[in-house]
């Protein structure tokens, strides 16, 4: 059960840092944002590759 | 723009590859350590636990055992595992321990999964090294709390079992608050379950879990006993400063604070159980940068202002509180326990040679005390 | 040492002000400030070079489970708007409660502070309940700055309420107490502070309400029905409820995972069919400072501390004589929390707790009146986390100053209450007894 | 003459030193005076001393009767403390030897273990000033029944402090009225309970440690 709540949590990661990659791409005029949609994504991808 | 986004993810890259790889290397990094002369047997916590085989929560429990039947005492380094002197009094023990009777059990590390984890906002170096005569061995800085990358999520609150006393969120991977544990709980609660299944399946008789605290924390520098073992303690403590000079009091362990192992060892064993606190002003939060300097020597312009402003719980000046001698203390207040343990109750007595005391230590480093990996058989190594 | 530390720290100041001049938002700028605090410590060793990426890295994770916890909760409200959901109870309660408005006040606040009392976010407060309860503000005849006022001092006094109080949390942690006993000197407290709140804020009526907008607004969504609004919310109190009752049976969900079933559960009962996908990526666009701060606060802790600032700092304030300190906690908590978030409890609060607990003070006490003050810093800048959710979920379009002006009284009152109960923690100890029963 | 000048010089200075050596702990230490069991020990603030002293009787091999907090009806009902059993915040050790001493016997001497506790009060739920009034009677009491009182002080400058602190107030309450001291070097640092005992006439005795409260009490008990 532990497990599987676990793995829940790393869809649940993948799919917020999925949605501000997105917003990332879509971004269109402020270099600001796009700084800050990949400052967010750093523990996103680094707890999704169980780094950290 | 289109550019531009490629050169920010290209710096992402980068930033992420160096970062990660030192992250990486830190979890995945191994500590040798060396089965002395008097280890006889070497386990995983799992035999006791079998759910916890093959996971990061799983650690080495080595028995060191004697000629003669006696007692037996269960030995905890790195509950904490951002308070190393646990885990280097540990080792100083199994890399040099010979017991005559009875039997020493030591687990170095107790939250293994803690000492694979980094702590977050709060810039600890990743490693520290203690030179010895062979060269430095090199030790993973671990984090109070077990990884979330083996116990994830954390609840909103935790509730301890099986009092039901609400601790902080943070608790449910503090292996010092999930005492006594259940088999099917969380991976810490598995933890500290399958350490009272040996407490009682092996019949200890003393729990030593040794701990660093902060210098402005009011129980440092002592022994936290319940009533069961306060006593012992209170003698220990009577002794090694008539002895060896330095001061190590008795604090009474809170009758209504739950899952710490000198309230749950004692109450759902018939272990009395101990825990031992030297001062590491590296945890304390008013200090300068967190070095690994800080971490070894204990020396701090803050805590020193601080200390004539009466503003510490220790006595504290310009030497700080090296690592030797809080290792030597650690050292010397165990074999004391085991001593006065052994006087009282002879048919359970616990005897253990050429492990050094205080003094010793002081002396000589604890690197000292290690023996260079690279000299024994492969066989006699375990990698943590 | 402490030369370098201050040499540190004036870096890091420069390189915020930079950032403001230069018009960079405030979580650039902030993150420009632990970077270079990092690069000036770099000089000193304090870190190494080569640590500079991996410490700013570390420090992002800080509160990770919390943007996760912001980013599901707010999907799930987002959804329940769009599905007409939020305008369906604020009209139907309204039409029940309006006319008599203390009975509507009062049981706008508990609404407010539920959602925070049981999860220790403010911001969830606001993210879960807080458009609702603004348009029924509104409703009232509330102007949109005291209805964002409003809507900060409750969340903050949420946060603060118990069973679930994160900065207390945070200390009893640090300071090795159990959680234990915060009942009655927490929720006394924020039950007649919230109350004083609501009704000095929200007494007046200051325009009519547009009740016919939103009734015309939820007769467009016909299909919209009780248990299609009330469902989720069940399932979400209900998950955290059980965990409650039955610890050793439920398994731990987490509170990301909750949002993020009952949002889809949301978006099951939603009357019209809505693009799950879209709406959510909307959400995170417009979460993105606040998830942004999180980060960029974390990575700034972790180099404060790893440069040694943030050591310098929680010295000062330890070394502050004890009655200066005393009407100075009503200035440090807040400032500390609008610059470091939770990080301030850590690094002022431990410290601070164990002096006090040597001197004689009551710990549990103490630290439920600092929890007072606490929240008040979330309004502050550089970070004012909850100040500006409050602005975001009540639509008000003014300076931000403007709002905060607006809460003045309330936050004077609750400065006084907090620093008292410190003060006279020791007096007040007979709550902690009564709490535990 | 001047040979002589230098033996008797060099005598001069053996006999100073030999004077001081025997002066110096003449200075602070007296004969160490006699008591007779059973004894009781109790706390004098609640600090965790009073462990200390009970181990260290245990120790010595001196059996005796443990309660936290008694007053005065407690202590009259002598020997096993009238069988009352430990409950939160009172506790009570009966180890006397009743073959010798049964149930009843009036205690011939109490051992006050000093050192204020504000947690261990608490927890008892006392506060200073009950906890003075309570010393003052079971002194007096003891006072005019001839049953032997021994203050022992051995926490050092942590149960120390300014003049009128709770710690000093524990000492005041007990330590004029003993008719034996003990402290360490640590607790006498400001020589306040060589002041007492020298007003009073009372023995002292200062040992470096607490461990060797075990010697003392097997000659006091001798």
């Amino acid at each position: 059960m532990f497990k599987i709540i676990m793995a829940f949590y790393y869809l649940i990661t993948a799919f917020i840092a999925a949605l501000i990659f997105w917003n990332f791409w879509l971004e269109k005029k402020k270099v600001d944002r796009l700084i800050l949609y990949l400052l967010v994504l750093i523990p996103m991808i680094l707890r999704l590759l169980r780094i950290k | 723009m289109i550019r531009i986004k490629i050169v920010l993810l290209i710096i992402l890259v980068i930033i992420l590859t160096i970062s990660g790889f030192q992250l990486y290397h830190h979890r995945h990094y191994q500590i040798p350590i060396v089965a002395g002369p008097g280890v006889t047997r070497v386990l995983k916590l799992s035999h006791y636990l079998p759910s916890l085989k093959g996971s990061m929560a799983d650690t080495w429990v080595f028995f060191l055992e004697g000629q003669e039947p006696g007692g037996k005492v269960l030995i905890l380094g790195n509950t904490h595992a951002n308070e190393p002197e646990g885990l280097l009094t540990a080792l100083v023990i199994i890399e040099n321990g010979q017991v005559e009777k009875g039997t020493v059990i030591i687990i170095p590390q107790f939250n293994h999964s803690a000492s694979r984890f980094t702590r977050p906002g709060d810039g600890y170096p990743l490693f520290f090294e203690i030179p010895t005569s062979w060269g430095k061995k090199k030790f993973r800085m671990g984090n109070r709390e077990a990884s979330p990358l083996d116990q994830w999520p954390d609840p909103d609150v935790y509730i301890h079992y099986p009092e039901r006393q609400l601790l902080s969120f943070l608790d449910a991977r503090n292996v010092n608050r999930t005492w006594p544990g259940r088999p099917n709980g969380l991976p810490m609660e598995q933890v500290t379950f399958a350490a009272m299944e040996l407490i009682r399946q092996e019949r200890v008789d003393l729990v030593i879990d040794i701990h660093g605290a902060e210098t402005m924390f009011p129980v440092t520098n002592c022994i936290v006993a319940p009533e069961k073992s306060a006593k012992l303690a209170t003698m220990v403590s009577l002794t090694v400063k008539a002895m060896e000079k330095f001061d190590n009091h008795v604090e009474p362990s809170p009758p209504k604070f739950r899952g710490l192992s000198h309230r749950e060892i004692g109450d759902y064993s018939e272990a009395m159980p101990f825990l031992l606190e030297a001062p590491i002003p590296f945890l304390d939060q008013p200090t300068g940068p967190k070095t690994e300097r800080l971490l070894l020597d204990g020396r701090d312009p803050f805590l020193l202002r601080l200390a004539r402003k009466k503003k510490l719980f220790v006595p504290y000046d310009e030497t700080g509180w090296p690592m030797d001698k809080r290792v030597g203390q650690h050292l010397s207040v165990t074999l004391e326990l085991l001593k006065q343990y052994s006087r009282r109750t002879p048919d359970r007595a616990i005897v253990i040679h050429n492990v050094p005391r205080y003094a010793e230590v002081v002396e000589h480093g604890v690197g000292y005390y290690f023996v260079n990996p690279s000299t024994v058989s492969p066989d006699k190594i375990y990698f943590n | 040492m402490i030369s370098q530390i201050v040499v540190i720290l004036i870096v890091m100041i420069v390189a915020y002000l930079i950032g403001q001049w230069r018009h960079f938002s405030v979580e650039l700028s902030l993150f420009f400030a632990a970077l270079f605090g990092a690069i000036a410590g770099a000089f000193f060793s304090t870190p190494h070079w080569s640590e500079i990426f991996r410490h700013l890295v570390e420090g992002s994770f800080t509160y990770l489970d919390i943007i996760l916890v912001f980013s599901t909760a707010t999907i799930f409200m987002t959804i329940l708007r769009e599905s007409g959901g939020i305008d369906y109870i604020v009209h139907s309660s309204m039409k029940a409660l309006s006319k008599i408005r203390p009975l509507a006040l009062l049981v706008l606040m508990i609404i407010v502070l539920i959602p925070g009392a049981l999860t220790g976010a403010g911001s969830v407060s606001l993210l879960v309940v807080g458009a609702p309860v603004a348009a029924a503000l509104r409703h009232l005849g509330i102007s949109r700055p005291r209805t964002a006022a409003i809507l900060f001092i409750l969340a903050g006094l949420s946060a603060a309420a118990p069973p679930v109080n994160i900065w207390a949390m945070v200390l009893c942690a640090g300071t090795a107490i159990p959680y234990v006993g915060f009942e009655l000197p927490l929720g006394l407290p924020v039950i007649l502070l919230g109350t004083f709140t609501i009704f000095t804020l929200g007494w007046k009526r200051e325009k009519n309400g547009p009740d016919e907008v939103t009734l015309a607004k939820v007769e467009a969504f016909l299909g919209m029905s009780w248990w299609r609004v009330v469902l989720p919310f069940i399932v979400l109190f209900g998950l955290i409820l059980a965990y409650r009752l039955w610890p050793f049976k439920m398994p731990v969900l987490g509170l990301p995972l909750e949002f993020f079933l009952v949002s889809i559960i949301a978006w099951l009962t939603s009357p019209k069919k809505l693009p799950f996908f879209p709406i959510s990526r909307e959400t995170m666009a417009r979460l993105l400072p606040l998830i942004a701060t999180m980060v960029v606060i974390g990575m700034l802790q972790q180099i404060m501390t790893a440069t040694g600032v943030r050591g310098l700092l929680s010295y000062l304030v330890i070394s502050i004589p004890i009655i200066v300190l005393f009407i100075l906690l009503a200035v440090i908590i807040p400032v500390s929390e609008g610059i470091l978030t939770y990080g301030a409890a850590a690094i002022l609060g431990i410290p601070l707790i164990w002096y006090l607990d040597s001197l004689g003070y009551h710990a549990t006490v103490a630290i439920s009146g600092l929890s007072l003050l606490w929240p008040l810093g979330d309004g502050l800048p550089p970070t004012a986390l909850i100040g500006r959710l409050s602005v975001m979920v009540s639509n008000f379009e003014g300076s931000y100053w403007s709002f905060l002006r607006r809460t003045w009284l309330p936050w004077i009152v609750i400065t006084i209450v907090g620093v008292l109960m410190v003060v006279f923690s020791h007096k007040l100890s007979f709550l902690v007894r009564w709490s535990v029963g | 003459m001047k040979f002589l000048a230098k033996k008797y010089w060099g005598l001069t200075l053996f006999s100073i030193i030999i004077l001081f050596i025997l002066i110096l702990p003449l200075r602070a230490q007296t004969k160490i005076p006699k008591a007779s069991l059973p004894v009781l020990t109790t706390s004098a603030g609640q600090s965790n001393d009073v462990n200390t002293v009970n181990i260290i009787l245990e120790e010595a091999g001196i059996k005796y009767d443990y309660c936290d907090v008694p007053d005065v009806d407690l202590i009259k009902s002598g020997v096993g403390l009238a069988d009352r059993e430990s409950g939160p915040g009172f506790h009570v050790e009966v180890y006397t030897d009743l073959s010798k001493y049964p149930k009843g016997t009036p205690y011939k001497t109490i051992i006050f273990a000093i050192g204020a506790s504000l947690k261990g009060m608490g927890a008892s739920g006392l506060t200073v000033e009950t906890e003075e009034a309570r010393l003052k009677r079971i002194v007096d009491y003891c006072q005019k029944n001839n049953i032997f009182i021994i203050a022992v002080h051995v926490g050092g400058s942590a149960l120390r402090g300014a003049p009128g602190s709770d710690n000093e107030r524990m000492i005041d309450a007990v330590a004029p009225y003993a008719n034996y001291i003990i402290v360490t070097k640590d607790s006498n640092k400001d020589g306040r309970f060589t002041n007492i005992a020298k007003a009073r006439n009372i023995p002292l005795t200062e040992v470096d440690y607490a461990l060797d409260l075990v010697k003392i009490f097997k000659e006091v008990f001798q």
